[in-house]
């Protein structure tokens, strides 16, 4: 596809020209990323925008814990020329401040609403962003955060049923599967340098 | 409007047109297409026109691959619980059943499955090892009691026989039943010289074989030292070698050699085996060694382990059992002396198996590294020679042999006594130390054409020896092999066979050796009768032949490799009658200690045999039955944590007697 | 007279019976309509006597009360509906407006009932109900004072047998007009689609009814269903002349509301407003037309 | 008159899922509208991050119920694009044919829905009739009638059974002789234009405003905006059909582009049967057994034209056995929450069902 | 503690005649069940089927309802969010009895696929009883009808008696709604 080669060009130097770009990735014939400073991102939209990408896809965020960093995305596209593009900042996971683009999009009011009540992030221009959305009397951290975790909070408030039936058969003196369990912790301890995949 | 035009034109009458229906037939399911017999039954009590209005009722049959509720074929699960392990909803539990026999390759466990969190996913029968677990066409499940959703599934649902609804196929397949290639060296490359035939897993393979194994376990009880298998592959999988050595030196001191010539039992036990190809156990062990740099072995033991109880004990042999028993005693803290008759360490491994097979360095690797934890090695010191066994008693708090069969047994046929019949146990030494260089090849006895008697791994290695050595010697080989098994029951391996054929050795398999034909004092062939039978109806050895099937086997040489024989000259008079000998092996309790003489301990081919791996495994038994022995007797200094430790993790990881699987030929 | 309050009281329970079971069998006709079985056609009965069989809540005295006062007056209503030509519990009480005016003692009963609840929904359903009310009564209004001025008298008895009279000439055959606007106008009263409006389970959960369960629901379905039989029964005897016996009158009865009922199943529903505009469009136009033609220019069929 | 509240849902006839249509009317006319989400929120994304890839073929489909398939869809071509793997041609194929049948019975639910808050009943049992016959080809296909599991990362589970294809040309000819019958009962039934014509407007102005897609936008911009055509995944770009649409959107014109689209997914599953090659159906998205898995780093979108609009989810990888995050682009996002909110107030009580229905608003998918 | 088994509480005195009614009744109250529209979760799209044409749950005379007043039966088709679970133990509760809950699927019985989600309780009945479970995932038409011929089935053996347990051991569950929900009121941005 020619034309869609094309298009994508044109978006890398129409961004290029905007905003200072801090990483490209082509996807596909379709798709370009770009990541961006968090204060060029009101620009790069609204030039976006002018330019005919008036479809706010999504927009959401992703928390990178090592990094201490929120990255927020915006994808948006145009229909005449089929580019999706992922635009993406880094803000600080601490602090996580990112102006609402509402005036740009008013569409994505809901999308910031929903970012703020699963990561925290705070979108100040949108009227409505600490109003709960989906939650409702949430008493735990923001749950889309990686040092969440759900099976602890499930376990703590959502008693998992216990089945009086067992269907095991039992010896007490064969130990062979309580030896292997056992053989299995302690090899787990060993483990060290190893990255978790 | 203009936007209006383009719809049809609406009418009052147009939805009247539905009228017709009222003419035709109701498309709905009849209830006795719904509803169970229970249901139906039911419904028919509470009907007070009709009593017998729906008869025969059961659901609609589903189509073939419904996704209902589970069955599984006790007799082929195996309870490696894969299934439990990929349950994307936790609803699968591996529950004990201690009622199922213990062998090897299965585990006395069974999976229970939650209808109160199962998601007919299907994962479960799509990676299912042995395919036992598959889904029924059953899909009608409704109770009051919401404690009756847990159930075992059995080849039955409810009592009653079920169609079998989803099952897996070849593309549904989770599992990667196809080992990664290993690299060989070239057939027509190896035989001109002792180079390693196989190369080793690179990182990128050993990570793509290991990701292949699904960590169920069921091949540690196969393996006589019990090696923690699913953890150091994991480890391989993770890119943590360190871990994964730390892992292995748990349980197995000579990893180097066991990670090449090992007789893997838990390959043949592996899961994955069932329908695939085994995950290459030995290959990834071997990989982890031989990516292990030295001073990463300095972290196994993070503490210079010092002599903290004060008890010496002599180790007679320096085989593989002998070196286990050395490292774990050294553990736990005691004195360890090792002699050895030999010039090297390593016993078998030095000398018995092949060097393309298993090369000096990697020995060394793992002699060096007991060297370094302080067992002091005392080379050419014969017992019973240099150093007698009461001298060893007088001086040691406890003794274990470890000699080995070293000696080796010939047929006695007419012509086996001809200078030119030789042992393997003869002649693997000699073939060893040549490829070390200390000896030059004309002082190696082998002719043009050579016949090699006996089927086991052994009897292989002398064949491709020979191989080589003509093929260095005189250019080209001539190596016959006969033995009474055929292919189908041939002792040895699948990979031996291969590779040896591979090695251009003609095999004339099922044939029993009668006569070294002899022409003018030298030797012309071996005569050999067709085998009928090599055991007997209650399985012993008893072979039987046909002797109207004769073959001559032309050969200037003859090799026999029919076994091993120990060597117990140094057993000194004092103690003949105390040391029982069966069958060429002392008898001794489990864990080695002879009967009546209980500071003397004996492990490896004297005492259970047949292989290093097992002799490894008694080593560990041994050691730790030395200190059960002394440790209350002895004095002791402080021990700082790190080493308690060790101590434990020694004495956990104490194997149980390896159940033996049952072996799946491959090769037809 | 306690024997005419017997037999009024027999007729109304009949109406029930009556109604209720051609409900049933319409449900299945329906459900046919629909490519299903459809229900048992006893199960009507069952829905109310389960309903009467349940426990239930009450929201005040105003609530129970409207309830009972609207069966009642429906009962009431009933007790004067005369089955065929000579047949009816209060001779000569077979006045028109005799029903026209008891039968909104039990509209406003339950009015006041379910504005009792203080749902939301109730009140919606309420003004709907009565907003309906108001759009077909004027139509109906109109054709009936046509019907009562051609026949000069607003007894049913009389009306029935003015129709007979003249070899069976039907006010639906000649009053065509006026009879579609009967039948336009039958369809509001029963709540049939595109009509239903006020109840409307998907828009305001079923209106005036949201707040009963149980014991009032099941007395409201049998309100319901005695209302249907007035409302039908009205329609065949003023438009279909009536019965001779009762077999012509449930033959009658039940083609009127099966079709009432067919047409219904396959029709969505208006919005209120829709309702009033129709209703005051046509059907008044109509009415109008026919309530001219038939007694300024005599042109009757 | 004083603003009165009520709720449309949860637990209300009209309210297709779990959901809540808070209204503050004034007579009939709706004041101010919200809706209330989160009845259905499951910690969808939560959850996708702590499954593995395999696993995680269990829960997509539980995103949206009534249109299981695109999830699949969508995960698939995510991480296929991550992974860059190339899969069987057969399988572009099959998943067509999958995801159009699942487009017609998410119309024919849509468009039967339509039967409750317009009281045709008749209307919507017909149409659940014949979407229960899909889900019955679905069974046969996939082994289960709603959430399939077929669309997997590397193609589609396992090929169509013997016999299949036969059987879904007679359902769909026998369905496109039947069209008719559905635009009697609905559109062009007199009764039901009093209805639909000329309510709930969504004007041309302020779709992108909303962000709407989909049917929605369609009917109001009038330009072929379909994903299918715009930037064709699987094999759409080698079939033929016509993207049907409006320049006045009203609930009319909506449901008749529903219509128009289950004709033309007829005759895209029509070609894809004439058209699919013999062949493998999967390949696996790598060496090893399943649970060790893993997918290169990387951010992917991955966009498809499911029955409400676009759906999309955004994927990004670690390099790991899970996840790393997944985000789900509802397709009925903006209408659903934004919509109501905006376009809602001005129309009457009868008339929020109408736009759950021809906007189409899944709840599940809003809620996750 | 919940009891298991209801205790009849009223006298053994007017009873005979009470108990005969009940029976009468059960019977109109096992052939006319109908069902609140509330749909909790993804089972809820197998109700379409079940209620029209294809399955035809009218033959049993079983329809839907619009509100909590009318319905004998509180289907909870599936998982159960928080959120939902606040919204369904008022639904509940204004319902009249003697009314009956059904679970659909897994989720009710042990939190199914979301056992361990953070926003999905795992066992219903720790909240509201439960008269009839059906196992699946979701279930098919065959299996929810199959599901509520059982209930039939039960109230005939007069063992569907969860309406009486949620009287008798209210407080246990006002507890165990109070653990999971911290309160049961409902308070959201709308409520204002």
């Amino acid at each position: 596809m020619m034309n869609s080669m094309n298009n994508i060009k044109e978006v890398e130097d129409l961004v290029n020209k905007t905003v200072k770009v801090l990483k490209t990735e082509n996807i596909d014939k379709n798709q370009i990323a770009f990541e961006i400073e968090k204060l060029e991102v009101h620009r790069l939209l609204t030039v976006l925008k002018n330019t005919g990408w008036i479809q706010l896809s999504y927009l959401s965020a992703i928390d990178w814990p090592d990094e201490n960093k929120f990255e927020v995305v915006y994808i948006v596209f145009n229909w005449e020329k089929p580019v999706y593009i992922q635009v993406r900042t880094k803000i600080d996971r601490g602090n996580p401040v990112m102006e609402s683009i509402l005036p740009i999009f008013p569409g994505a009011k809901y999308y910031e609403r929903e970012a703020h009540e699963f990561f925290g992030i705070a979108f100040p221009g949108n009227p409505d962003y600490e109003k709960q959305l989906i939650l409702e009397n949430w008493d735990d951290i923001p749950p889309l955060r990686k040092d969440f975790d759900p099976s602890a909070y499930s376990a703590r408030k959502f008693p998992s049923r216990e089945y009086p039936q067992d269907f095991s058969v039992k010896d007490p003196n064969n130990k062979t599967l309580e030896k292997t369990e056992e053989r299995k912790k302690r090899a787990k301890a060993l483990r060290v340098g190893g990255k978790k995949q | 409007m203009d936007e209006n035009k383009k719809y049809p034109k609406s009418s009052i009458f147009k939805p009247l047109r539905h009228f017709k229906y009222l003419f035709k037939r109701p498309l709905s399911h009849p209830l006795d297409t719904v509803l169970t017999a229970k249901n139906a039954d039911y419904l028919n009590k509470n009907n007070p026109f009709r009593k017998n209005k729906l008869k025969n009722s059961q659901p609609r049959t589903g189509p073939d691959n419904l996704r209902g509720f589970h069955v599984n074929d006790w007799e082929q699960c195996i309870g490696c619980a894969t299934c439990e392990e990929i349950c994307p909803t936790a609803a699968i539990e591996m529950v004990p059943r201690h009622d199922l026999p213990l062998v090897a390759g299965k585990l006395q466990q069974r999976p229970v499955i939650d209808y109160g969190r199962c998601c007919f996913c299907a994962l479960c029968v799509d990676t299912c090892t042995t395919g036992s677990l598959k889904m029924s066409k059953e899909y009608v499940f409704g109770d009051s009691n919401p404690n009756s959703f847990k159930l075992m599934p059995t080849e039955k649902w409810q009592d009653h026989e079920v169609e079998l609804g989803y099952q897996k196929s070849e593309v549904t397949d989770l599992l990667d039943l196809k080992r990664i290639e290993m690299e060989h060296v070239s057939p027509e490359e190896r035989v001109k010289s002792y180079i390693e035939v196989i190369r080793g897993y690179s990182k990128e393979f050993a990570k793509l074989e290991a990701s292949r194994c699904v960590e169920c376990g069921v091949c540690t009880a196969s393996c006589p030292v019990q090696m923690h298998i699913p953890d150091y592959i994991r480890a391989i999988w993770e890119d943590d070698i360190e871990g994964g050595l730390k892992i292995i030196y748990e349980t197995n001191p000579l990893p180097g050699v066991c990670g090449r010539v090992c007789t893997h039992n838990c390959e043949t036990a592996c899961s994955i085996a069932q329908r695939g190809e085994a995950i290459a156990i030995r290959w990834l062990k071997r990989y982890i060694i031989d990516s292990a740099p030295d001073e990463m072995y300095e972290k196994i033991f993070s503490e210079p382990v010092s002599e903290v109880i004060n008890a010496k004990i002599a180790i007679a042999g320096s085989g593989p059992s002998s070196l286990s028993a050395a490292y774990y005693l050294r553990g736990l803290g005691y004195t360890v002396d090792v002699f050895e008759e030999k010039s090297r360490a390593g016993g078998v491994a030095s000398f018995g198996a092949p060097e393309y097979r298993i090369p000096d360095y990697a020995v060394e690797k793992d002699i060096n590294f007991i060297k370094k934890i302080g067992v002091n090695i005392y080379t050419n010191t014969k017992i019973g020679k240099d150093i007698t066994l009461e001298e060893l008693q007088k001086k040691y708090d406890a003794v274990y042999l470890g000699t080995g069969f070293f000696s080796a047994r010939k047929l006695n046929i007419p012509g086996s006594d001809h200078p030119d019949v030789m042992g393997a146990m003869d002649f693997l030494p000699i073939t060893r130390d040549f490829a070390r260089g200390a000896i030059s090849l004309e002082d190696v006895n082998v002719k043009p054409s050579v016949v090699v008697v006996g089927g086991g791994d052994v009897a292989f290695d002398v064949a491709r020896n020979a191989t080589r050595i003509q093929i260095l010697k005189y250019g080209k080989a001539n190596v016959k092999l006969t033995s009474l098994e055929t292919l189908d029951i041939l002792p040895g391996s699948d990979d031996e066979y291969l590779e040896g054929t591979e090695e251009y050795i003609n095999c004339f398999l099922g044939h029993g050796p009668q006569e070294v034909v002899l022409k003018d004092g030298k030797i012309k062939g071996l005569r050999v009768t067709k085998c009928t039978r090599v055991f007997d109806e209650t399985g012993r050895f008893n072979p039987e032949f046909d002797n109207t099937q004769e073959t001559l086997l032309e050969g200037e040489q003859v090799f026999f490799s029919v076994g091993q024989a120990p060597d117990y000259s140094y057993i000194p008079e004092s103690l003949k009658d105390k040391v029982i000998i069966e069958r060429g092996k002392i008898k001794a309790s489990q864990d080695g200690q002879v009967a009546g003489l209980d500071w003397l301990f004996v492990g490896g081919d004297i005492f259970r045999g047949p292989d290093i791996i097992t002799g490894v495994s008694d080593g560990h038994r041994a050691a730790v039955a030395i200190d059960d022995f002394l440790y209350n007797k002895s004095k002791k200094k402080e021990q700082t944590e790190y080493m308690k430790n060790v101590r434990e993790a020694i004495k956990f990881n104490n194997p149980d007697l390896a159940l033996k699987p049952e072996r799946k030929r491959t090769l037809k | 007279m306690i024997l005419n309050i017997l037999i009024g009281i027999g007729i109304a329970f009949f109406g029930f019976v009556l109604q209720t079971s051609i409900a049933g069998i319409n449900r299945k006709i329906v459900g046919r309509l629909q490519k299903r079985h459809g229900p048992r056609w006893y199960q009507e009965f069952i829905d109310i006597f389960k309903l009467l069989s349940k426990r239930s809540i009450t929201h005040g005295w105003i609530f129970d009360f409207g309830v009972i006062m609207a069966l009642g007056g429906i009962i009431a209503t009933a007790m004067f509906m005369p089955l065929t030509n000579n047949f009816l519990a209060f001779e000569n009480f077979d006045n028109f407006f005799i029903f026209v005016y008891l039968i909104a003692v039990g509209m406003l009963g339950m009015a006041m009932s379910a504005s009792g609840s203080g749902n939301p929904w109730a009140s919606i359903g309420v003004m709907r109900a009565l907003t309906t009310m108001l759009a077909y009564e004027v139509p109906f209004l109109i054709v009936v004072l046509t019907i009562i001025n051609l026949t000069g008298n607003s007894s049913l008895t009389e009306i029935m047998l003015y129709q007979q009279a003249s070899g069976n000439n039907w006010f639906l055959i000649a009053l065509p007009i006026g009879g579609l606007v009967g039948f336009i106008a039958l369809m509001g009263m029963l709540g049939k689609k595109p009509f239903e409006t006020y109840v409307a389970p998907a828009e305001i959960a079923s209106g005036p009814m949201v707040e009963y369960g149980g014991k009032q629901l099941g007395m409201l379905f049998i309100m319901n269903e005695i209302s249907a039989f007035i409302e039908v029964s009205l329609f065949v005897h003023l438009f279909l002349g009536g019965a001779t016996n009762i077999f012509e009158f449930l033959i009658k009865y039940f083609v009127v509301y099966t079709l009432a009922n067919l047409i219904s199943s396959v029709n969505g529903r208006f919005k209120i407003d829709q309702v009033v505009k129709f209703f005051y469009k046509w059907p008044l136009i109509m009415a109008v037309t026919q309530a001219v033609i038939a007694i300024y220019f005599g042109w009757v069929i | 008159m004083k603003e009165m509240k009520l709720f449309l849902g949860p637990q209300h006839p009209g309210m297709h899922g779990n959901a809540s249509v808070h209204m503050f009317v004034d007579g009939d006319i709706i004041k101010r509208s919200y809706l209330l989400p989160g009845m259905l929120h499951r910690g969808f994304e939560k959850q996708m991050e702590r499954k593995l890839w395999v696993n995680n073929i269990a829960l997509i489909p539980r995103v949206c119920v009534p249109e299981p398939d695109i999830n699949e869809m969508s995960f698939a071509i995510a991480t296929e694009k991550l992974l860059k793997l190339e899969i069987p041609e057969r399988a572009h194929w099959i998943r067509m044919i999958i995801l159009e049948l699942a487009r017609i019975s998410a119309h024919l639910m849509a468009y039967g829905g339509i039967g409750g808050p317009t009281g045709n009943y008749t209307l919507m049992y017909h149409a659940q009739l014949d979407r229960n016959l899909i889900l019955d080809i679905f069974e046969k296909i996939t082994g289960a009638r709603v959430y399939h599991q077929y669309i997997v990362i590397g193609g589609v589970r396992q090929d169509l059974p013997v016999g299949i294809t036969k059987e879904i040309l007679e359902f769909v000819n026998d369905l496109e002789s039947r069209l008719v019958e559905y635009r009697d009962l609905g559109i062009d039934n007199a009764s039901m234009i009093m209805r639909i014509k000329d309510t709930i407007m969504l004007p041309k102005e302020v779709v992108w405003e909303l962000g709407v897609t989909g049917i929605g936008m369609r009917s109001a911009v009038g330009k072929a905006y379909d994903i299918r055509k715009v930037a064709p995944y699987a094999r759409y770009d080698q079939v033929e059909f016509e993207v049907p649409t409006s320049s006045y959107s009203d609930a009319r014109a909506r449901l008749d582009i529903k219509i128009k689209e289950v004709q033309q997914s007829i005759n895209i599953i029509k070609q894809c049967i004439e058209k699919m090659p013999e062949g493998p159906v999967r390949v696996k998205p790598g060496r090893g057994q399943s649970m060790r898995w893993t997918v290169p780093k990387g951010h992917v979108y991955a966009p498809i034209e499911s029955s409400r609009g676009e759906f999309g989810y955004y994927m990004v990888s670690n390099g790991g056995t899970t996840p790393w995050r997944v985000g789900v682009r509802g397709a009925s996002y903006p209408q659903g929450l934004l919509g109501i909110e905006k376009y809602l107030p001005g129309t009457r009580i009868d008339d929020a069902a109408l736009w759950v229905d021809t906007m189409g608003i899944c709840a599940p998918e809003i809620d996750r | 503690m919940l009891s298991t088994k209801y205790t009849e509480k009223t006298k053994l005195t007017k009873d005979e005649i009470d108990r005969k009614w009940w029976e009468v009744g059960d019977y109109f109250r096992r052939n006319s069940l109908w069902l609140l529209m509330y749909c909790t979760g993804c089972c809820a799209v197998e109700l379409p089927p079940s209620m029209t044409s294809a399955y035809d749950m009218e033959r049993l005379g079983m329809g839907p309802m619009a509100t909590p007043r009318q319905a004998d039966i509180l289907l909870v088709s599936g998982y159960l969010s928080l959120k939902t679970l606040r919204r369904l133990i008022y639904t509940y509760e204004q319902m009249s009895e003697p009314k009956y809950v059904i679970g659909l699927g897994s989720c009710p019985i042990n939190g199914g696929i979301y056992h361990d989600s953070h926003a999905v309780i795992n066992q219903l009945d720790q909240y509201i009883p439960v008269d009839v479970y059906v196992a699946g995932c979701m279930p098919n038409p065959e299996s929810i009808l199959n599901g509520f011929v059982d209930l039939m089935e039960s109230i005939k053996n007069k063992t569907a008696n969860s309406w009486k347990k949620y009287r008798d051991n209210n407080e246990w569950y006002k507890q165990n709604q109070k653990d999971a929900l911290g309160e049961v009121i409902i308070h959201d941005e709308f409520h204002e």
